[in-house]
């Protein structure tokens, strides 16, 4: 038993750190979110290529460098941390996930290597919980065509769903759910870019006519796979959140410690240091929840446990995430509601994220079926 | 104690709502639960058209004596046309810094001169006003007054310095502001209390843009710009005490106005659970209900504010700002964990779009007029008698 | 339309104020506590015959003031302040309240002029919402006999069940609900008083076996009669609750204003100083909710928007009892938790109350149902 | 990062469950999950045979060196230990002052005459330990020690004063004491660390009762009481830094142990809502949900604090007393919610009991060993660097 960091874990750490602190400042992140794409192109090679954190938890019989959840969990956190606007989420955390488990092993091989190479970029939507997924899959029906399929319907919020070179959806095929990629250029594929809140991380609407596809899944791994990947989902969105959540207190430790009212350092105000100290305690309970739940999907935990632990650090990061940010708004005083500052950039990424994978009543929910049939 | 309106209120009520549904109609109909909070900067011209439309009615400074203009309703006239106005969803109203600041002030401090100057002008909806108190260094300290200004030969005055979060500057003529005449002075000593036009080359306004992209806050920058010798209010070095009178007033009857407005985002909220299913979700169930007995603390606090203090000693008056504003922001996250996904992409349905504004503008209503922080050490310190927070001298 | 209260309702304030000081105060509730009935008989004895207060809500006709809901209120806050142990509130609130809402009008006439006269005490159980009034009569049958009825079955908490001369409880009859007198010394009745942790207002569980009672409902009322009388019974819990937060913020500040810690009054921090206020917006909320939902009660309001105001205040008041007796031990720091300092008599009052007449969840969803079921 | 345990240690908890299981029995059965904090005055004399018990099993002070008559453990293997020691009931126990706290303190602090007076007595479970830090004037401000003390002719200590909060003094042997040695020293500086019997005439014991009716705190008096010469620890004046590495080791591997103990109250507040139907109320079922959350939270926090703080840089360490005392409290409000009007009556049922009196003991958790607001103080300026809190001189 040992919870610490291995030094090569804590190099991958402190590069996320140190790249993104550069590549990703503040002016950078607003940059992002004035363009069209939302995401600095150059910024999304260097990843892949340079970094080769597209290859992070892909398996190395895949191109990946083998590593895992603890390592992405780590990049992830820093991501957070500095809003990175990127087809990383989508196309690492999310995309790359759902097929590592729960595709087949042609699908395995065909894709795995592109993503980890950095080569393409995904979108998919981010559901809510698994039966989520089951009930948004009934808005697109697939039927057989030859060795490909056809997909009909709309999938309401897909991310970056308008950028990316690939669309990863589940559907409804005859015989149940399946998983399915498809050209963005394909023909049949209309788009629709959502103006969101968020600026910093962009979806679309998408409706498919007749869009020609190719089904992933491997019927076998469907059940198990749905609920492992869904678990590692919530767990990369939680350090996400971890990291969104620190900076917010960051941000506003220093602003206290310089701005000054009725005589004093606003810092110094009991009242401000303690709410500062609250949300110190949120954010080092969920530091705690997510390295404690990225070391359980590293090591050898059963899908059930593995579900029960990463809706955990999710509850968790929900609440963290826009606690600290609103706390952040709150104690910059006025203008902790502008534009110009940097707080209310997290408060809208923590109100969006809120409802990617589960939103918190859910989430309980299903945590509380596991513990309350479980118990004797 | 007795809540049973008389007769004469009840036809006063019914007189209220028949001109809103009367006159709100026509192109003004389009104003209908707009212009609020966060919302400010929706058809400025078209709403000044209304509060002229208003005034022809009789329904602009309903509170203020017949003597300088107002209809001088009663208290409970004036709740009643408050509520009745926010029922029928009367927009919100581009004169409300002339009808609940400014007026009140000069009707209190102001000379003759200056009543019979501006007062009309308010009463008709012909001239708009915006306020000049925070300052970018001074936060919940109002009393820290950096804006200097100071007397030339010919009486005038000149102000130099900044003003900020000054709501719709852009759209008003004149503004008050708060100034430092006595340099050296320190804190609420040594202040005057002057009326600027605002459309003049020494003053620059400057929009501040807020978290849900709107910016009905301004900055207004003033370099030796010019107020006029007669348009000081009060003595100089004691724009304090005008100030102050002017913040009592805000906590008027138009907060029972408010509090509809309120109820018809709840109603908002409702509307959305019934149509997306959440009204189905046990939490989100008790939301509601405790949303809805917020609503109904509110009104009986506000109840309690006008008969005079009797029951709790003014209690009430002190905790309403914070109460309130917490329970408003309160009321933007069960908006939008009702919307669910929905409620992260801009809308335009006019059943959505103004709970994601309220969502949004609701952080600002525990900051500005007094943070929460403020608020509570008000409350500690006035109404518990508990010790003052230590200020150092610097 | 006039929310102050008139002279006559200042003065029955102020007079229980100052009588309640005298006789009630922290040692007066201890000696109550410490002993085997649980209040003292010569206070009961006073209320009755010298202050007149049993009597304040019974209609003239019954040989009451004729007064009403807010003057009720107003001495019922000052009693919850002063936690008075009496037998008034199972009397006089409780049991007076649902004989004259549904009581028969020969059943009214003969019981509520000896309440109004202090001349009796009843004992009654203080049950959660309307429907578990249903449900808990269910445990107790009961069959005619004569004139007179026979009563069988339990009553797990009967209020001053002990000590009261009369116990009134619902029972099932073969057609439907009813509600019975007991007299306490009656055979076939077998009391069980209760160790329970709030000391101050006692409780038995009672057994019938065949006891002879009076029956004194009229069928017509019953129905709009169990609704405004669970209304008036929470408006009269709200009231005491009230008194209760406030005392243990008065009881705060007090202590907060000499007790030294670092060289400072604990007063004088600000984390104090913002609890106790967030304590006091609690507690004015509080108040404006109970004068609000007695104006109502005291006014010409329906059923269904009486029960609406009446649940807001007893919400409220079960928060803010818990919040202000919580926040009283946690500022009075060691001394908070002892048997010593008055801190955990509010406690465990507010503990104990928090299940009369519905608990918060059960009040929220009563109100939920009412507003969803209503809005267009 | 690695959570997976070794052959070796899963062998030695296999070799701790054993060892439980067959000795929790007979007489000790009766102690299984009794004895906690609430529940400490519960049948003392035999959870002092329980004591020896362990002892002659090698479990009493298992991460002592064995040069002081310890295990010499690893911390995997403490918090092995820990977890199935209270995974199988083990009661309270009565030896974990001298375990602890004074004994790692000799250790670190003693003369080897001292380690060899008091060790073996600690480690065979025949001596028992109350602490004197605590004073009625200076609550969370532990360094305004009023108790005096001086030396006489003959070497020995006399202590004057007044100590509080001291945990089950009167079924103790032996007392530490934090004494002010130089008269006119203030705050930390001059006090001295001397260890004392209890059962002397200068030292009179008065039970506190506490909210749960229960006294196992103490006010210790002291009039004119005797250490004696060699029983002072460290020299005199440093007794605060004797005092604060006691306070360190509080916060160590029986965190873990406390956590199991956490996670039974929960089983009985599940058991207790399925029985009572509340398991089926959506709000209770959330709440259960959040309080394991908790749970897993503490013990991974826990691993954190033992894997030498590389995750954080030792934050976890800080947070954690606030976080288990708020969590724990809030654990109570949910059995007392799970329980309704069933819980307000003093049960007997073992099942019910425990959670009564968590509920009211949990109410100190909050308050002793730095209340809330101390905590919350601490985090800010150790954690985040923030202003020290003005301290006045007086």
């Amino acid at each position: 038993m040992d919870f610490a960091l291995t030094d090569d874990q804590t190099m991958i750490r402190d590069a996320a750190e140190s790249f993104l602190g550069d590549v990703s400042d503040s002016a950078a992140v607003r940059r992002a979110m004035d363009s069209e794409n939302g995401f600095d192109r150059e910024v999304w090679q260097r990843i892949g290529s340079e970094l080769g954190w597209c290859g992070v938890a892909i398996a190395e019989a895949h191109g990946g460098l083998g590593l895992g959840p603890v390592e992405l969990a780590l990049i992830q956190e820093q991501a957070g941390r500095r809003l990175l606007c990127s087809p990383f989420f989508a196309t690492v955390c999310a995309a790359a996930t759902v097929i590592a488990e729960i595709g087949s092993e042609p699908a395995c091989a065909q894709w795995l290597p592109r993503i980890a190479a950095g080569e393409i970029a995904m979108g998919m939507p981010l559901y809510g919980d698994v039966g989520d997924w089951a009930t948004h899959a009934q808005a697109i029906q697939a039927r057989a065509d030859g060795d490909r399929w056809r997909l009909d319907g709309v999938a309401a919020q897909v991310a970056d769903g308008a950028t990316a070179d690939v669309l990863l959806v589940f559907a409804e095929t005859d015989s149940g759910l399946g998983l399915f990629a498809v050209e963005r250029a394909a023909t049949g594929v209309e788009l629709n870019p959502l103006p969101t809140w968020d600026r910093t991380r962009r979806f679309a609407a998408v409706r498919f006519a007749a869009a020609g596809a190719q089904r992933l899944d491997s019927a076998a791994r469907i059940d198990d796979g749905l609920s492992r990947a869904a678990s590692l989902l919530r767990l990369y969105l939680a350090a996400e959140q971890l990291g969104c959540a620190q900076q917010c207190l960051d941000l506003t430790v220093d602003y206290t410690a310089t701005r000054k009212q009725f005589g004093r350092v606003v810092g110094g105000f009991q009242a401000v240091k303690h709410r500062c100290a609250q949300m110190m305690v949120k954010i080092e309970a969920l530091r705690s929840a997510v390295h404690g739940a990225a070391a359980c999907a590293a090591g050898r935990v059963e899908t059930r446990q593995l579900a029960m632990e990463c809706i955990m650090a999710r509850l968790l990061a929900v609440d963290a995430a826009f606690y600290c940010a609103q706390e952040a708004i709150q104690l910059h005083g006025g203008v902790g509601f502008t534009w110009e500052y940097d707080p209310q950039l997290y408060f809208k990424r923590a109100q969006a994220a809120a409802n990617w994978f589960g939103n918190a009543e859910r989430l309980r929910a299903e945590l509380a079926d596991a513990l309350l049939d479980d118990a004797a | 104690m007795n809540l049973e309106p008389t007769a004469a209120d009840e036809a006063f009520r019914v007189e209220v709502a028949q001109w809103m549904r009367e006159h709100l109609s026509g192109d003004f109909a389009a104003l209908k639960f707009r212009g609020g909070p966060g919302d400010e900067e929706h058809e400025p011209a078209l709403r000044k058209r209304w509060e002229r439309e208003l005034a022809s009615g009789g329904w602009t400074c309903v509170g203020w004596p017949r003597e300088h203009g107002g209809r001088g309703l009663s208290i409970e006239q004036q709740v009643i046309f408050h509520e009745e106005y926010a029922r029928a969803g009367g927009p919100g109203r581009m004169g409300h810094i002339g009808e609940g600041l400014i007026g009140p002030a000069l009707i209190q401090f102001g000379t003759p001169a200056q009543q019979q100057r501006f007062l009309p002008e308010i009463v008709a909806g012909r001239e708009y006003w915006a306020q000049g108190y925070s300052e970018p260094g001074a936060g919940s300290d109002l009393a820290n007054v950096q804006t200097r200004c100071w007397q030339e030969a010919d009486g005038s005055w000149r102000v130099q310095g900044q003003k900020i979060w000054t709501s719709l500057a852009h759209e008003s003529d004149w503004i008050f502001v708060i100034a430092r005449c006595e340099p050296g002075s320190k804190g609420n000593k040594g202040l005057a209390f002057l009326l600027m036009p605002l459309d003049q080359p020494g003053i620059e306004i400057r929009p501040i843009r807020q978290i849900s992209g709107g910016a009905e806050f301004n900055e207004v920058y003033f370099d030796g710009a010019v107020a006029q010798a007669d348009h000081l209010v009060g003595q100089p070095g004691e724009g304090w005490k005008v100030a102050m009178g002017l913040l009592e007033v805000e906590r008027g009857v138009s907060t029972l106005g408010q509090q509809m407005h309120f109820a018809h985002e709840l109603e908002l909220i409702i509307k959305a659970a019934k149509r997306n299913g959440r009204a189905n979700d046990a939490a989100i169930r008790a939301r509601i209900a405790q949303a809805w007995c917020g609503l109904r603390v509110m009104r009986y606090n506000a109840l309690r504010m006008l008969s005079g203090g009797q029951i709790g000693l003014r209690r009430e008056a002190l905790i309403y700002k914070y109460y309130w504003s917490n329970w408003h922001r309160d009321l933007g996250e069960l908006a939008m964990d009702v919307l669910g996904a929905e409620g992260s992409v801009m809308s335009d349905d006019p059943d959505v779009r103004p709970l994601q504004q309220m969502f949004f503008f609701s952080r600002a209503d525990t900051i500005y007029a007094g943070t929460n922080e403020i608020q509570l050490n008000l409350i500690a310190e006035r109404g518990l008698g508990m010790p003052r927070e230590p200020r150092p001298a610097g």
